[in-house]
């Protein structure tokens, strides 16, 4: 096939995270008959927060099904239906609900494939929105990365544009593990340009959003937006910061995290959740072994305050990463020379 | 045990209540269009005699654990419109100082205990203040309401088989209102008179309507009292209809064509006005309840306006308890 | 459809394959005391009839789904004694390689999925085979095997409420050995005929023996052709005993004083001689297939000492699948 | 009442650690007789592990109760029950069963407080052997620390010396929050001196279980044992070991953990349980922030290899923390000199 003359640009479209969602979803049901969507209100009602909206009315009830509120035992029998042969992308209303069906995530999906020494295995997407919206309350804001990600066998993802969300479900749905794909009700509406023809991007690349050399912020889903806007606002205060986003939780793309540190030699970790033992001490820990001299100040963690959140959105705001407060944990590691 | 024929008075006070339930309902849906109330806000208006008749049919200091639609359940309780209107809208003098909102509101004083978010998590909470009672012998019960659509988790299964081994004094409410969100009864479940769950773990059930306030106090009375003897445990199914959709972002949709008209017929208020008439309760003094009611809530709403932010000390303070015995 | 009267070559294959199981069993018992096995090691002895009628009531290839006390499961569906000796023994042959043990086998070849140590938390993946054999209209069902403890866990209601609400072609399998660990039936439900349990979620359900491997085949076989047909799943509760204590560490003090020799008067091979005395086999005939079963299981056990050790490339190689559709 | 002339020693019994956590609940019922233990097999079967024995004798089935196996529901009845005013124990048969109810003690027993604005607490001890025992296969041999420890509303205490269970256990039942209180099957039988005059340990206190100057290991649980063998063996190579238990692993004794990296300037985490986003990850994570120019070496984790635990005990021995590799990282960590 001749190739064109001069590469034309890709055609791209202007999506809403939403609708690259679903893009993604409708592309890989009608590539692959054995992949269908379950979860509460996916069909009739087009989704809670619309992102299946009229998936039902191409796949039909067969293939886009609405489950009674049984999140253990819709996640296990998804499982099962993986075992079997399905591949199936289960829908949480929000991954608040997942701790209901957490024994089914945890000694099933995560598990079998080494219990049943590669007998069986889990291809099987679980996704949801994920993080705090606003003012939802203490049991309908947690952020779940640091709690699928301890665990071996899990795969988590969590995005944070309509370009990425759409590159990597797909990979997430063709994947043969089980992955924990993490969205965020605040950024279904946000729009973002996503090239026409279908691509894929790999689980386990993290992508640098925007590059610097004094520090590199490493985050990712809603809070890449929160480090964007810190790192204009420093760049001005003189300070050039890059935004590493890494999109995949778990496995951690340790190669680019280990490169940026041997660049900026200063980093701060920006995580929506709890901090105790959260992703961001992880990352924390990990690259200060592997990079110990490269280090010109400690790793810092932004992350929720380690609360439970409140219903008052002013309190709430309190709790959650912000661009104040990253700025502030950059310019304290900067206050610290290289080499000092 | 159940009166058969309410008097005047308590009728009344029923229609005083239910009138209060919808009234405030109406001003919380308007104060959420304002953007006063934030997040979710589940309405409860077409529901009101199944709460004012659960709590005139229980002792004060008996338990009641609520899920999320719960500003009906907490306010028939005995808490003020103007504790719970603050709550809705982050304030300080909210029964949850403001950090509880639409979904997390308790208050000791009223042994209310919320306010659960996860749909069923709350059910085991009611089986274990009714095995306090039991522990304690101190003659109290425990109720819990819970929707259809939580009659399908796991954690009502086991809440119920516990109760009836352990022969706990606790009444599953299940208020069926014939849809979990947008999906209806017969799509969540293949039985639809779900009091027939409680045959799984061989518990009492039976069903009774929920638009009829003094139905609704007859059948929680008896059910209550069957408990409080140590017979066991029972679910009792409860019909009724919510109005509104969902929550304050459902347009509701999915209801059948003229459902909606339909049910409205049987409203709790109508019902309780027919009961009224025989005593003479003509519509001037009905209308002068609500008037009062409309003053009250009017008093909610601008109360909670103006009282003052929930504090942030209040982050820190609730983290644990901290205390030892 | 259960045949009514099996034949005499039907009848000695069973009774071949229960006398395997048991024999397999007590060499297992001696390997733990041995130190050949370790962890857990839960025996079936006494159950061998419902695993035999149940894998010769199915179809090769519907999915089975065990639980924890899968030997018997597993060696029924055709699993060589060697493959699970040396699961046992944690070998490299194993039937999952030595990483599995006693509580963890599957065999993709032999459609058996495992092998499961959280009580309960297998049900559902049942119903998801079932959902797939109805997905793909592909005339299959699927069976799960789990006890009387189990039917208390919300996995097991949610699964069953799914599998009916879909129609599901599902067979639950319901192992009733009166036992849960030392919590005997009475101490864990309120209601003891189990099958009940299916009442509340308007399934299906009936109650068999389990000492006659010919009534445990015909009623597996009339649940598989109910689920088949499109009606609906079945709670099959089969009644059964297990001689010997929960693991190998229980002494099991908790029996009713007489309860085990009453049971053992029915015993599956006992019953298993009396369906073929009339077809002519007497005790000679019966000693030489125990002798021949016999033959088997040292060979087995012989295999399983001399194998390779679980290879420890093993530990990385199961971590991730790692491919893609 | 007059001082003796010369303070005796105190006396002191031998006890197993199930014995002395039985003489912990049987003095706190005795005490209070709102305190009940709940769980499976805990009253006629006499424990699983038999820390129990005896107790159904002395306080009747209506304070020692058995359950069925139901999980969610129980400790879901418990929660309710403490908010009534009692104050159960719940024993998890093992850890491993507790993610049957994670809903529960995430969602209620941890938040309950902090939505309820302080209208209701719950005051709950959950406890059960936690950890590899032997042999036990993928489902039956996960530690819990990393995974409770991450939740705010919760405290986390894990335990491995007979005297440090019985204290802790009765400061844990007399505590008005949910304390998971974690154990191990290989430690039940180890026998330890017990002052036979009643004590608490303070929940949040760190223990050094031997002193050092060159490296602190961390740790806490049955690795405090490896952790001990290892700096034994390390004395007589010439390098010097403290070990620090941590004994509560939420709230962490950060004092404590400042102190000792101050003094030996290098410190190594031996933890069992997942690695990725573990307590290792946030004691390095928290330690290096706090005390980066004091640490001459960065922060080593020994935990189980990241992987689900296979059934053969050789493989198990090899995921599992050992003398070896503890020793290894000491070695590691103490090739950097001071200040190089
Ligand atoms: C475990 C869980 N799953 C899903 C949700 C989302 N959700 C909130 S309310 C609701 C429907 C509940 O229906 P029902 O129990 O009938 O109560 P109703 O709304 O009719 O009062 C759902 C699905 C949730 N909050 N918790
Ligand atoms: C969720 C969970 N809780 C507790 C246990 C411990 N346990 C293992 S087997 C068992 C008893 C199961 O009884 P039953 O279901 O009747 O099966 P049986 O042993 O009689 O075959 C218990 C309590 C477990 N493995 N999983
Ligand atoms: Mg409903
Ligand atoms: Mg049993």
């Amino acid at each position: 096939m001749a190739l064109p003359i001069a590469a034309a640009a890709p055609r791209t479209s202007l999506l809403q995270t939403r609708e690259a969602l679903r893009r993604a979803m409708s592309e890989e049901m009608r590539r692959d008959p054995t992949v269908f969507l379950m979860g509460e209100e996916v069909a009739y009602y087009d989704g809670a927060y619309k992102v299946s909206q009229g998936m039902l009315h191409e796949f039909g009830p067969e293939r886009v099904i609405d489950t009674p509120i049984a999140e253990n035992g819709f996640s296990g029998l998804a499982i099962g239906a993986a075992m079997a042969g399905l591949r199936p992308i289960v829908e949480f209303m929000t991954w608040n609900f997942s701790l209901v069906a957490f024994d089914q995530i945890i000694n099933n999906a995560a598990k079998i494939y080494q219990m049943t020494a590669g007998a069986y295995h889990v291809p099987i997407v679980f996704r949801g929105p994920n993080g705090a919206a606003e003012a939802l309350g203490s049991q309908h804001s947690m952020a779940f990365e640091s709690i699928y990600a301890h665990f071996p066998g899990l795969k988590v993802v969590s995005v944070g544009t309509p370009k990425d969300a759409y590159g990597l479900l797909k990979s997430a749905i063709r994947d043969n593990d089980p992955v924990m794909f993490m969205e965020s009700e605040m950024l279904y509406g946000m729009k973002g340009e996503v090239p026409d023809e279908e691509f894929l991007i790999p689980i386990g690349k993290a992508d640098l959003k925007r590059d610097g050399t004094d520090c590199t912020l490493v985050t990712w889903n809603k809070q890449i937006h929160t480090c964007l806007a810190a790192a204009e606002q420093l760049e001005k205060e003189g300070i050039s910061c890059q935004v590493l986003d890494l999109r995949t939780i778990r496995p951690l793309d340790e190669q680019a995290l280990f490169d940026a540190v041997c660049k900026t030699h200063r980093m701060v970790v920006v995580q929506e959740g709890y901090t105790f033992a959260g992703v961001g001490a992880e990352i924390a820990a990990r690259v200060t072994e592997a990079c110990f001299d490269q280090l010109d100040a400690p790793i810092l963690r932004i992350t929720n305050k380690d609360l439970n959140q409140p219903y008052n959105p002013t309190l709430e705001k309190m709790v959650l990463p912000s661009v104040d407060r990253v700025k502030d944990a950059v310019k304290l590691v900067c206050s610290r020379g290289k080499g000092a | 045990m159940g009166d058969p024929s309410p008097s005047r008075e308590q009728l009344l006070e029923w229609y005083r209540q239910m009138y209060l339930i919808r009234r405030f309902e109406e001003v919380a849906a308007k104060a959420y269009t304002q953007r006063k109330i934030m997040g979710f806000c589940h309405l409860y208006i077409g529901q009101e005699a199944v709460a004012v008749g659960v709590s005139a049919a229980l002792r004060a200091t008996d338990v009641v654990v609520g899920g999320y639609r719960i500003h009906g359940q907490i306010m028939a309780r005995g808490v003020s419109p103007r504790a719970i209107m603050a709550e809705l809208f982050g304030k300080d003098p909210g029964v949850c100082r403001g950090v509880g909102g639409s979904m997390h509101m308790a208050s000791q004083e009223h042994a209310f205990w919320g306010g659960y978010g996860i749909v069923g998590g709350h059910i085991p909470l009611a089986v274990g203040a009714a095995f306090k009672n039991k522990y304690l012998k101190d003659g109290g019960a425990s109720l819990v309401y819970f929707g259809d659509g939580a009659s399908n988790q796991g954690a009502f299964f086991e809440a119920m088989a516990l109760a009836e081994l352990w022969k706990l004094p606790c009444v599953f409410l299940l208020e069926n209102n014939y849809y979990a969100m947008g999906t209806s009864i017969e799509r969540q479940s293949a039985i639809t008179d779900l009091a027939r769950r409680a045959d799984g773990v061989g518990m009492k059930h039976w069903q009774c309507g929920g638009f009829d306030v003094a139905e609704v106090y007859d059948n929680v009375a008896k059910a209550a009292e069957h408990a409080r003897s140590g017979q066991g445990p029972v679910l009792l199914e409860v019909l009724c209809y919510r109005y509104r959709g969902h929550s304050m972002s459902d347009p509701a949709k999915y209801r059948k064509s003229g459902e909606l008209d339909e049910k409205k017929k049987h409203d709790c208020l109508l019902l309780c006005e027919d009961h009224l008439t025989p005593h003479g309760v003509g519509e001037a003094d009905l209308a002068k309840v609500r008037e009062a009611v409309d003053a009250v809530v009017q008093d909610a709403y601008e109360f909670a306006d103006a009282a003052a932010e929930a504090d942030p000390a209040l982050l820190y303070d609730f983290v644990l308890h901290g205390g030892t015995s």
